[in-house]
């Protein structure tokens, strides 16, 4: 969404993750990609399934992650 | 008493929301509108563009609205987030309350707008008068 | 930049009222209505008869207008008081405040109704259902 | 206006006071009167010309006085 739609230039991609793995690895393996992803922030704020969810929240298989940049409604 | 939270394309009709939200209980309604301005920061502004997670943003609504209503003595309460292009003058965002007294209407109604300014998905892109565009980040959400 | 205070035996139509308080450099438009209500302390109430010193009470509207205006930074505002016959669920005040900012225009639209309430001259007599009548008597206002 | 229409059984009326009265002598001279009047409060809340008065205010010809009840609107 807004600023980090075009770091990802997608709006929606898959991701392997081994089992195990919490939103933290995701974030640092998406940075590994380098190039645009490098300004993804190391601690970006983000959802699992539409709800606000810590870095440290494990992930499984068909989870919907979204990086959640600030927001600017109203 | 179903409270009503959506995210549209389409634009808002803040009076019927808050006809909406009033019962023969009632005895005030209170309707807040956010409107594009001309300016920000001292720059003038030609129009707004919204993005929003939507199908979050309504989940995110729906909460913060239940939280309101469990707070404070309300009846029926709307909130409506408008996206895509909107020029000056246009409301963004209508919060309709309606309650049995005054005061829990302007404390529920002031609580959803700073909430959603906090934890909504969503997403306002300047557009300046002089063609520069830019996206605006005010709040960072988290987990709670 | 005229603000609008009166006294009318015709409908409140609030959503006019707010539109035309909306200027371009406002962020932020707020909307309140006093609504008869279907009981009161109880009882339940059919309608509501308004009377007004009216004169004196545009007067004293504009003063209270006035002193909102000078304490916080708003844009226009508008206030208008229904007199005579209302049934439940018919607005009987509206206050309509625009500004650039939210804070401000929850401030002003706040102090408005507060003020009225203590100061305007303006009574109501609430008709039961089982058909009984009273003058209702709340506020003593006075010299300040 | 409200309850105190029914005190007087008018809207308005005119009054001779003598020069130099007060609002509250004309409060008094009313309440002399007796029936109804009995029922204006000795310490009404008050308007001269529109603006809250207090009871001492001088009054001088031509002066609208105007008996404030408790108000209720909203």
């Amino acid at each position: 969404f807004a600023s980090y739609r075009e770091i990802a230039g997608a709006d929606e991609l898959r991701v392997e993750l081994p089992a195990g793995a919490v939103a933290a690895d995701l974030v640092a393996r998406l940075r590994e990609r380098g190039e645009s992803w490098a300004r993804l922030p190391p601690s970006p704020a983000l959802a699992v399934n539409l709800e606000y969810a810590a870095l440290a929240t494990p992930l499984r298989e068909g989870d919907e992650v979204a990086f959640i940049p600030p927001v600017s409604g109203g | 008493m179903s409270d009503l939270c959506y995210v549209t394309r389409d634009p808002i009709d803040g009076a019927a929301l808050l006809a909406g939200c009033v019962s023969a209980s009632d005895g005030a309604a209170l309707l807040f509108l956010g409107v594009v301005r001309d300016h920000n920061d001292g720059r003038p502004v030609g129009h707004l563009d919204y993005d929003a997670y939507a199908v979050m943003a309504e989940r995110v609504l729906g909460e913060i609205v239940a939280e309101a209503s469990s707070r404070w003595r309300v009846g029926r309460m709307a909130v409506v987030h408008r996206i895509g292009r909107l020029g000056v003058g246009e409301p963004s965002v209508a919060i309709a309350v309606a309650s049995p007294h005054r005061a829990e209407a302007y404390e529920a109604s002031r609580y959803v707008i700073e909430e959603l300014k906090k934890r909504a998905p969503i997403w306002k892109r300047e557009g300046y008068v002089d063609g520069e565009e830019r996206w605006l980040g005010e709040e960072t959400p988290g987990a709670r």
